[in-house]
């Protein structure tokens, strides 16, 4: 044991191996009987470790269970990308929902669903708010003073447009079908089935759709 | 590093140096085969060390240090059999290759015996060609199992390396959508709305529109704001009148509402309470 | 991000948040757009780091899966000690049907028996494809279509290997006519004739024959 690493090496790497808080009486039993480190001596160590980690990738904490090497909450931005999940997609509605607010802003709910047919679920409206593309411009001065909704800087900056006047008008986008023949758009007897029933009553979204 | 090892590792050696008494169903075994120096009561373990017919064998050859390639059939196939026999006596679990084994032995052997005439010795094949194949076949990856068992490997000699990231938890990607997604999804809800509904989606122009967003969104209900603020003569004249019929669509659909307590006197605006 | 830390800490954090290796396109995805590294900027990163942890008690090493930092073996004495039990040992069976596999892959069950004399055990294989090592590549177009099997990434990361290259070479088969010219040689100049058979010609090392 002559040629023994670093004492702040062998808890170095104890710690990362451990991946978790080792207390200094579980250090001290990693080492051979008659070589085992006295407290002092291992705060000592773990006191140059604390130094050695200045400014870097990981930091070493004293922790209720013990002493422990984490990543610093400055490292967020980066680490926790590591478990994203792959991006969902939006559902039609949500889509449909956007395009509206859009053209027509500004515009109530009560507006969307007359449009669409159908009725605009709550989630669609807060994810929509919450992806920073649409906001509340105000309130429509009718009975129950509905919220108008309009559509934000963040979302022409998305799409890349300068300004609303970039969407193709309306009339344009009726020929959109000869512009982007690969878009295939439906005609209405192939839509969306959720837009018809029978009587032609306003049907509810899946409140799972986003 | 001895008391680790367990039967499935102990080469033959290992075992042999191991004594002390052996019994086979309960009896001593008073004849061993020749050549078969056992350590008793380690027999069983040492037969089950072998990983078939082929490890067998190669301990057979291996032990009297020999050439795979010059093996002496005659004495090699003795010592083979008095081993297989010993396994049936034990009645160790004998896999059928040990007993295929033994059948291709004695046909290589009376081959061998066989005298062959001068001549057509230089093209036949020396009957132990394909055996001396296979157990260096054998031998090849033999050795590189046990290659393969002294690399470093994860767990054992190395450890993963990680740290406590706790409070990282996963952000949520958000979707990506493109123009011509949203685009479609509006070509969708027209055609819809066209077919099914009353409601009349009109050719509109973009910049009003936008611009009744921007003008609602600076006034407030609470507090008047001066009509000329709402026009910024440096967009030009085509700005102002964007601005100007902004403003007449949102008094038509009663969104703002216009104050001004003499002609010519300063026009206020306020959204609607 | 003017004041983002030094990539290699980046990629430090990252490692060991993650505990197990990253490849550079992984690595590329911690990135906000706009601001995704090349990989030679993570390459340079990661030669720096490696430097940094020179005599440490980490080590930042190339395997199948990517980059990994992990423990080096010279800190086995202390951080084997962590867990009460110890790391199970192979069976022979296990460890040549592996040996058999990772060299000659993509190979069958029966030519795995072929080579070892013996059956292998369903058992066995199981094992090998539960930790993962071991994956089924296809069939081979032979009657019975037996299952094709081949050595996965994770085997690589167990073994500390980058590439299947870094296995320790296989010793060569030699032909049985060798042993007798042997005899004969008398000078330095006309040894080495294991590549040689008798009427000089290079034995092949063909995978394939048999």
């Amino acid at each position: 044991m002559n040629d023994s690493p670093p004492l702040k090496h062998i808890l170095e790497a104890a710690l990362l191996a451990a991946g978790g808080p080792l207390s200094l009486d579980h250090m001290q039993t990693l080492f051979a009987p008659g070589s085992v480190p006295d407290k002092t001596a291992l705060r000592g160590a773990l006191a140059q470790l604390q130094q050695d980690y200045h400014g870097r990738g990981v930091e070493l904490v004293e922790v209720g269970g013990g002493w422990r090497i984490q990543v610093p909450a400055s490292m967020a931005p980066w680490v926790s990308r590591l478990w994203e999940e792959k991006p969902g997609r939006y559902s039609r509605a949500l889509l449909e929902t956007l395009a509206i607010i859009a053209y027509r802003q500004p515009v109530t709910r009560g507006e969307i669903e007359e449009i669409r047919g159908v009725s605009v679920s709550t989630s669609i409206m807060r994810t929509l708010q919450e992806r920073g593309w649409v906001r509340t411009l105000g309130h429509r001065d009718v009975p129950g003073r509905p919220a108008m909704y309009g559509t934000t800087r963040a979302f022409l900056d998305h799409f890349n447009l300068k300004s609303l006047d970039q969407l193709p008008s309306l009339a344009e986008l009726r020929d959109l079908d000869e512009i982007h023949p690969e878009l295939d758009l439906k005609f209405p007897e192939d839509a969306a089935p959720e837009a018809k029933s029978p009587d032609g009553a306003v049907i509810g979204e899946d409140p799972q759709e986003r | 590093m001895n008391e680790q090892l367990t039967a499935e590792r102990m080469t033959p050696e290992e075992a042999v140096a191991v004594t002390s008494t052996v019994r086979v169903r309960g009896e001593r075994l008073t004849e061993l085969p020749r050549d078969l120096y056992i350590p008793p009561d380690a027999l069983e373990v040492f037969l089950e060390a072998f990983e078939g017919p082929l490890d067998l064998l190669l301990y057979l050859i291996r032990r009297q240090n020999l050439d795979v390639r010059d093996i002496p059939i005659a004495s090699i196939t003795r010592q083979y059999m008095e081993y297989v026999e010993l396994m049936k006596d034990l009645r160790l679990e004998l896999a059928a290759e040990y007993l295929v084994m033994a059948a291709v032995l004695a046909e290589i052997k009376s081959r061998i015996l066989l005298p062959r005439p001068v001549q057509a010795e230089e093209e036949d094949e020396d009957p132990r060609a394909e055996l001396v194949r296979r157990l260096q076949e054998y031998e090849r990856y033999k050795t590189a199992a046990e290659n393969m068992d002294s690399l470093p490997r994860m767990g054992r000699d190395l450890f993963g390396a990680s740290a406590c990231s706790r409070g990282m938890e996963a952000g949520r990607r958000e979707p990506e959508v493109s123009l011509q997604e949203l685009l479609a999804a509006l070509a969708d809800v027209m055609a819809r709305a066209e077919m099914f509904s009353h409601h009349h989606v009109q050719r509109e122009t973009l910049s009003v529109r936008e611009r009744m967003s921007q003008t609602l969104e600076r006034l407030s209900a609470d507090s008047f704001t001066q009509f000329h603020d709402l026009l910024r003569p440096e967009e030009g004249r085509r700005g102002i009148v964007v601005s100007f019929l902004a403003l007449l669509e949102l008094i038509k659909e009663a969104l703002v509402e216009l104050v001004q307590s003499e002609p010519f006197a300063p026009i206020y605006v306020r959204a609607r309470a």
